[in-house]
């Protein structure tokens, strides 16, 4: 089959848009438009597996940006094709699903064109080799999966657990962003294949590698950002069951493990990665333990298992990174099927609280059925694939000796199997009558059975696959040839370690009220109060805190300061820079005139002396006075044209103000002042120095060269005028005048729109 | 003020308003050679206006003027407009004023030509703006909201 | 080719006086639009024309820089016309879909394409005073526009906004008056010439003095304070309008001005702190807002502090960068400030505290929105992220880490910040006071633009191609002379 | 530049600076046409020594430097049409409010007292 995967991704964008525009009537049509998508989807990826896993790599490019090296180079591997096949399949059971869960809901449409494009980023992300190309489906991931987690927005807790997901997320995606631009300019090439194939080394690189570590880490919910995985259910269920536990959480794994084969022998790359791995696994298993909501103890499950698979890439090793993608498919399958199980549970049930389900098991046994498989898978129980798959880790661990890494995930494994264990129990077992028993209505059978549809066969395609490993074993080997997955590995020491997991498990279920109290008296202690979460809603109170301090000091609103401020910023950038270059004020020289000693005199006392009056009508007469002596020195330097102008204008303005005035009170009303008139002082005393020096410098600096005005002179015949300074207006520099009559145009304007604008709001009759 | 007063001021303005329009329309014409142009030739009817308006109040200033003051500035942005693109439509420049003579239907002494015409302009919009003013600041006025 | 850069001037202020002669609301209509839309068409052809066979010079009434004017239509001024003509264009089919601005205010078409010739002649002349006088047309149309329909409250906001304008118009002239007093001459060109041989302390004063002039119009650190204590108060189409292009307009005479007349052959510390502070500074304020026009004036500033830091870099890849940035921002600004009028004119409210559920009550703003403010936040593949992009590239090829770094940082802030509006405003039970449907006039005005950022993001590597030759062109201050002191018709 | 010419250019910046750094608008007018002279001055000043008025027919004599002389005259302009509406801006502000006075903008004031009750 010839399709491109182009093709298939912008077939994702034409169903999310005919989904999301789709009237609500038309339910039926929009479910089956995203099956087939996802169906076409499974088929391509199913006749692609055959060449892939023998080892060959389709590649297609469409170029984007070339000049700053982004490209969707799609590079259709092992790892895509795993990814690929996860995103449809499990996909198909979620539309189906969701069909049937929320296909009243007045929204759905926008909700199932908001999954088909999630999906269709998620399948771009796990197929682009260009890291900017992988950056661009990586937000276009984030950005749905907030619209997702929000989607239920009438809530203040969705919302909230939206903006925290985004922020998050979106925090690590910049960091990512960061990262993969300093690997790629370290590299010298923007392809992941690429940078892996030979990997920069250097402070550069290790700083672009750390940054896009953080990116991997906040996608797949890592310590000490997992807090947002367990908000991020307040998405409907199906959303959960496919962003959270199959999908995008396993985006940053996806880094990983496209980033191992070229970094793992950095500095940084086992110690980070196996730390923050083993952490999380720890926190995530402890978590679950405590959940009385079945889809939290889901979430915090799904982060210790993300923990889990994140250690194991940090050992590097092709065994460890083999164990680690086959732990990343079991656990897409028996997730995505106890997500939706929860699902069923609280159609049905109307709740999904532990403490108040009883019996639902008896009453639906097919769906205690695909629980128990789902949840045994979980536990890693033979002969399942979470069976299978553990073991390989174990096996891998035990071959590579790291005894210390091996305790812990033993340990939380077992933790695994109890909280597996509480979970199945909790929902399914008929518990003795408590008092908060309040089980809702059952729903009709028949919703039920289309409700267990979806989650069954996923569940049972982890008998299947773990009765038959060697599927997953081909796609496995061919991303990372290792040990063989197989389903009896005979009595070997790995056995024995997962053997004695479940039975703790077990054990730890059924002492689970003692275990229960050593976590309460825990949780009193001191090291529970540093919680990830409250690290979050501080940081958040805090950004917004500083935001109002900063900004309550800036912009407060005063013009006077206002102008204080920026009167100072613009005279102080000149005198620093001039300071810095090393410049040197040169004392004035230049002729005295006496008679323009005598007008400037004339000039400066009456500007002086409009400070201190406190008659608006003196104040304005005084502007006027200045005015006129400005006109004396323009006739002394030869400017006819201008005092006469000036006279003209001082005459109207002032007549004019004169008018406006005698509408305002006479004397300047006492205000309060919010400057004192030092600062002020010192600010215009800056400011008239500034200009008084930088003029005499600059004018200190003028070549004699050829004068333009002879040039005015010269040709100023040819314009037909003999006042130079009016042809230069009118001719050589008409297009300043034509600006200036615009600008009084629309003064004029300006001043019939505020006066009498007011009056008129109709069209004004001509 | 009384009859006396405005009697006084209205004959004032009779003899000079006259007066100071011929002389802003003298500026406005010598322009090229003397002191003066569009913009001083302008302001000088404005300052006539002023006068009408201090003696005669808003409606004097409403009958003098031959066009609303919108349509003042309109057209004296209309006319510098029309001379800066001829240069334009006859193949040279944008705001080649000088080259085009339009003396054709023009007295033979004015052949400044299109640089005039441009002046007319800027003198028409400046006695649009001045007019403008005095007619909204002389509107009653109304009490604050 | 040169009669249509005359004509881009003609246009518009023809415009300007047919307005204001024609009595009817509709003749006025129709003149404006067919004028926009004509400043549009022939800036594209002069973008075209420009980027094929290299700058466009018109020796203004056929007299030769320096004694004349000249305007200059290279690649730069080119491609910041044509955003802005789209930009104009599509606020106001806007304005006039919503009816009460040209009904209430008879000149607002006037006024309108006043403000367009201003920013027209801004970009394409190569003459600094003209510059000035560019400045002032638009300038004082902005006056006007920002005081129509004024209360008590806008009429306050708007003395801030006049007081401040003015002042920096007094200090652009000392600004000319020293480099006249230094040169002689007031032509680009010329100056980038003479100014080599002033001495070069002063010459780097009078180079920050201009900075920081037109920075006060940029609205940089620590001038921008006038900017979100007016523009909110002004009708939608208008600030959508100033949003887009007047501290642009700001950005643009920095850029000319910094890389013709005051070369730096190295990144620029002083300005890239500039820069950072600007960026920060301007998030937390808008995440201080509780109304969206507020925030949306403080993302102005963050922004424009992107575009400085591009020029701080001083080479082609930071400067063309910076380019693309500003054409982004042009149009993704408009559009959320017309968003944010959509809101406004539907609830009557742009505080979102009296305003939720806009997303389910009028999902077709929801979808305008969407796309903008993901652009704003600069997340893939919206146009924001194509110059977000290459700045960070730009700014990690000339080793400045710590800017690029806050960069990145001040986005996540601005994510922060956009979802506060999403989340306030258009997620939620609806409130009651969702009364009016938008028209569809005004939803295709801004889905018109919407469609344009699109575009720009798409077509990513074209734009940056354009932007990388212009900030060559920048770059190579011999070329610009070379076209205008010796050529030219 | 002449010293005197400069320091004059220079007094009325001063003053002027000193007249807006307040609220009353009619203040504020006032300073910002001081500081509108004070720029005409120093363009006028920029063009080198004083000399005869730039008339074709005055060849042979020294004569001032035409072009700053035109360049101020479009200064004075567009600030007399600035003026004008400052002016109408004042009396339309004191039509509303019975003041001419420039207040603080409200919703600053309102964060920043917001942090101050926090901060108290």
């Amino acid at each position: 089959m010839n399709v491109s995967l182009l093709t298939i991704l912008s077939a994702y964008l034409a169903a999310a848009i005919l989904i999301g525009v789709a009237p609500t009537r038309f339910r039926r049509s929009t479910i089956a438009t995203a099956a087939a998508v996802m169906v076409g989807t499974l088929v391509w990826v199913l006749d692609q597996a055959g060449s892939v896993v023998n080892g060959d790599v389709h590649i297609e490019t469409l170029r984007w940006i070339p000049s700053l090296s982004v490209a969707f180079e799609l590079r259709i591997d092992a790892l895509a094709i795993t990814f690929i096949s996860l995103i449809s399949g499990v996909g198909l059971g979620i539309v189906a699903f969701s069909g049937a869960y929320m296909r009243t809901k007045p929204r759905f449409n926008r909700f199932l064109s908001l999954i088909v494009m999630f999906a269709g980023a998620m399948i771009g992300l796990s197929a682009t080799d260009n890291v900017f190309g992988l950056f661009v489906f990586w937000e276009l991931t984030t950005i749905t999966s907030y619209l997702l987690v929000g989607f239920d927005d009438e809530k203040a807790g969705s919302r909230s657990a939206a903006l925290q997901a985004v922020l998050t997320t979106g925090l690590g995606g910049l960091a990512l962003l960061g990262g993969l631009v300093l690997l790629a300019q370290a590299a010298g090439t923007a392809s992941l294949a690429g940078i892996v194939a030979s990997p920069p080394t250097g402070i550069v690189a290790t700083v672009g590698l750390s940054l896009a570590l953080v990116g991997a880490f906040t996608k797949s919910a890592q310590a000490p950002f997992h807090f947002w995985l367990p908000g991020a259910m307040a998405a409907p269920t199906p959303a959960s069951a496919y962003l959270h536990s199959a999908t995008m959480v396993k985006a940053g794994i996806l880094l990983l493990l496209r980033l191992a084969p070229g970094f793992n022998t950095a500095s940084i790359w086992t110690p980070v990665v196996v730390s923050v791995g083993l952490a999380t696994m720890v926190i995530g298993a402890w978590r679950a333990l405590r959940q009385t909501d079945l889809k939290l103890l889901l979430a915090y499950g799904t982060v210790s298992q993300l923990g889990f698979m994140t250690a194991l890439v940090g050992f590097g090793s092709p065994a460890m990174l083999h164990a680690a993608l086959a732990v990343l498919i079991s656990h897409a399958l028996f997730k995505s099927a106890l997500f939706l199980t929860v699902g069923a549970i609280d159609s049905t049930a109307g709740t999904r609280d532990i403490r108040k389900l009883s019996g639902v098991g008896l009453q639906h046994p097919l769906l205690a059925l695909t629980g128990a498989l789902a949840a045994a898978s979980m536990a890693g129980i033979a002969p399942l694939l979470g069976f299978v798959t553990k073991e390989a880790a174990f096996a891998a661990l035990i071959d590579a000796q790291k005894w210390a890494p091996l305790a812990i995930i033993a340990a939380s494994s077992a933790a695994t199997a109890a909280y597996s264990l509480k979970f199945w129990w909790g929902a399914f077992a008929t518990k003795p009558q408590s008092p908060e028993h309040a089980g809702g209505d059952p729903a009709p059978l028949r919703t039920i059975r289309t409700l267990i549809a979806a989650p069954l066969i996923l569940a049972s395609a982890g008998v299947v696959l773990g009765l038959a490993p060697g599927i997953v074993d081909r796609l496995v080997y061919a991303f990372a040839p290792g040990a063989k997955l197989v389903l009896w590995p005979g009595w070997k020491a790995a056995l024995a370690v997962s053997a004695t997991v479940v039975v703790l498990g077990v054990i730890m279920h059924i002492k689970r009220e003692s275990i229960d109290r050593a976590q309460q008296r825990f949780v009193g202690g001191r090291l529970s109060r540093i919680s990830a979460d409250e690290a979050y809603q501080w940081t958040i109170v805090a950004l917004n805190r500083v935001a109002d301090r900063i900004t309550g000091v800036v912009q407060h609103g005063s013009l006077p300061l206002y102008l204080a401020v920026i009167l100072t910023a613009v005279i102080a950038a000149p005198m620093v820079a001039f300071g810095f270059a090393g410049g040197v004020p040169t004392l004035p020289t230049g002729p005295f005139s006496l008679p323009e000693a005598g007008m400037a005199l004339l000039v400066v006392a009456p500007a002086l002396a409009a400070l201190r009056v406190s008659s608006r009508m003196v104040a304005v007469l005084l502007l006027g006075a200045v005015g006129y002596a400005m006109a004396g020195i323009f006739v002394l330097y030869g400017a006819p044209d201008l005092a006469l102008t000036l006279l003209l204008v001082e005459t109207v303005v002032i007549a004019i103000f004169a008018f406006v005035l005698s509408r305002l009170p006479r004397h300047f009303e006492i205000m309060v002042w919010r400057i004192r008139s030092a600062v002020r002082a010192a600010v215009a005393v800056g400011v008239g120095g500034f200009v008084a020096a930088a003029a005499l410098l600059a004018s200190g600096q003028r070549n004699p060269g050829p004068s333009p005005s002879a040039a005015y002179r010269d040709l100023a015949p040819a314009a037909g005028g003999k006042n130079i300074v009016n042809v230069i207006l009118t001719d050589f520099r008409a297009l300043d005048t034509l600006g200036e009559i615009t600008v009084i145009a629309t003064a004029a304007i300006g001043v019939a729109a505020l006066i009498s604008g007011f009056r008129t709001p109709v069209e004004e009759a001509e | 003020m009384n009859v006396r007063q405005s009697l006084l001021a209205e004959t004032g303005s009779r003899t000079v308003v006259p007066t100071i329009f011929i002389v802003s329309l003298f500026l406005l014409v010598v322009g090229h050679d003397a002191p003066g142009g569009g913009f001083v030739g302008g302001l000088l009817a404005g300052a006539a206006l002023l006068v009408v308006f201090l003696s005669g109040g808003r409606n004097e200033v409403r009958t003098l003027l031959p066009l609303h003051p919108r349509s003042l500035v309109g057209l004296g942005m209309a006319v510098s407009i029309t001379v800066a693109s001829l240069g334009l439509v006859f193949g040279s420049s944008f705001l080649d004023a000088g080259k085009i003579t339009l003396d054709l239907w023009l007295v033979g002494e004015i052949s400044a030509g299109s640089s005039l015409l441009f002046d007319v302009g800027v003198y028409l919009v400046v006695v649009g703006l001045v007019a403008t003013v005095l007619m909204e600041l002389g509107r009653p006025e109304e009490s604050a909201s | 080719m040169t009669a249509v850069v005359g004509l881009l001037l003609v246009i518009p202020l023809g415009a300007v006086a047919l307005t204001l002669l024609l009595p009817k609301l509709v003749w006025r209509r129709s003149v404006s639009l067919i004028a926009s839309t004509a400043t549009l068409i022939a800036s594209v052809a002069v973008l075209f024309g420009v980027d094929g066979d290299g700058p466009i010079i018109v020796n203004v009434g056929g007299w030769e820089a320096p004694l004349g004017i000249a305007l200059v239509a290279d690649r730069f001024a080119a491609l910041m016309l044509s955003v802005s003509a789209a930009a104009l264009l599509g606020v106001l089919i806007f304005a006039v879909g919503q009816r009460d601005n040209d009904r209430a205010f008879p000149s607002f078409h006037a006024v309108y394409q006043t403000l367009a010739a201003g920013v027209v002649l801004a970009f394409l002349t190569g003459d600094l005073f003209t510059l000035f006088v560019a400045f002032e047309i638009m300038l004082t149309a902005s006056y006007v526009l920002i005081t129509h329909r004024a209360g008590p409250e806008q009429i306050r906001a708007t003395m801030t906004y006049v007081v401040v304008g003015l002042v920096a118009s007094g200090l652009f002239l000392v600004g000319i008056g020293l480099i006249y007093a230094a040169t002689g001459t007031v032509n680009l060109a010329d100056l980038s010439v003479r100014l080599a041989e002033v001495d070069p302390a002063l010459r780097t004063a009078i180079g920050w003095l201009f900075f920081m002039v037109f920075g006060i119009k940029a609205a940089i650190f620590p001038l921008f304070f006038w900017l979100p204590d007016s523009y909110p108060t002004a009708v939608a189409p208008v600030t959508a309008i100033f949003a887009g292009l007047l501290t642009k307009v700001g950005v643009y005479a920095i850029i000319r001005t910094q890389t013709l007349l005051f070369p730096a052959d190295k990144p620029s510390t002083p300005i890239l702190l500039i820069a950072g502070l600007t960026m920060v500074i301007g998030v937390l304020g808008a995440i201080a807002q509780g109304d969206i026009k507020r925030i949306l004036s403080f993302h102005i500033i963050s922004q424009i502090g992107y575009m400085i830091m591009g020029l701080g870099f001083f080479t082609v890849a930071g400067i063309a960068a910076a380019i693309v940035f500003i054409v982004h921002q042009v149009v993704v600004k408009t559009v959320m400030f017309l968003v944010g009028g959509l809101v406004e004119n539907s609830s009557g409210t742009g505080r979102l505290k009296e305003v939720a559920g806009v997303l389910h009550k009028f999902p077709v703003i929801a979808v305008l929105f969407l796309p903008a403010a993901l652009s704003l936040a600069g997340l893939p593949p919206f146009s924001g992220f194509v110059g977000k992009l290459a700045l960070v590239q730009a700014g990690f090829e000339s080793g400045r880490w710590l800017v690029v770094a806050v960069s990145l940082f001040a986005s996540v802030l601005t994510l922060f910040s956009m979802t506060k509006i999403w989340s306030g405003a258009f997620w939620g039970t609806p409130t009651d006071n969702l009364v009016r449907a938008p028209a569809a006039t005004m939803v295709m005005a801004t889905g018109g633009l919407v469609a344009l950022s699109l575009v720009i993001g798409l077509a990513g590597q074209p734009l940056l191609e354009i932007a990388t030759r212009a900030a060559g062109d920048l770059l190579s201050q011999e070329s610009y002379r070379a076209a205008v002191l010796v050529s030219g018709s | 530049m002449s010293p005197v010419l400069a320091i004059t250019a220079g007094a009325l910046f001063a003053a002027g600076t000193y007249l807006i750094m307040q609220r009353l608008l009619t203040r504020i007018v006032i300073g910002l046409g001081l500081i509108g002279h004070g720029a005409n001055l120093l363009l006028l000043g920029s063009g080198g020594p004083p000399g005869a008025a730039p008339f074709t027919d005055q060849a042979g004599q020294a004569m001032s430097d035409p072009l700053p002389q035109a360049l101020v005259l479009t200064a004075i302009v567009i600030t007399f049409g600035t003026t004008a509406f400052l002016m109408a801006l004042a009396y339309r502000s004191h039509a509303l409010t019975l003041s001419d006075a420039v207040e603080d903008d409200q919703e600053d004031r309102r964060i920043s007292e917001a942090n101050r009750r926090s901060a108290a």
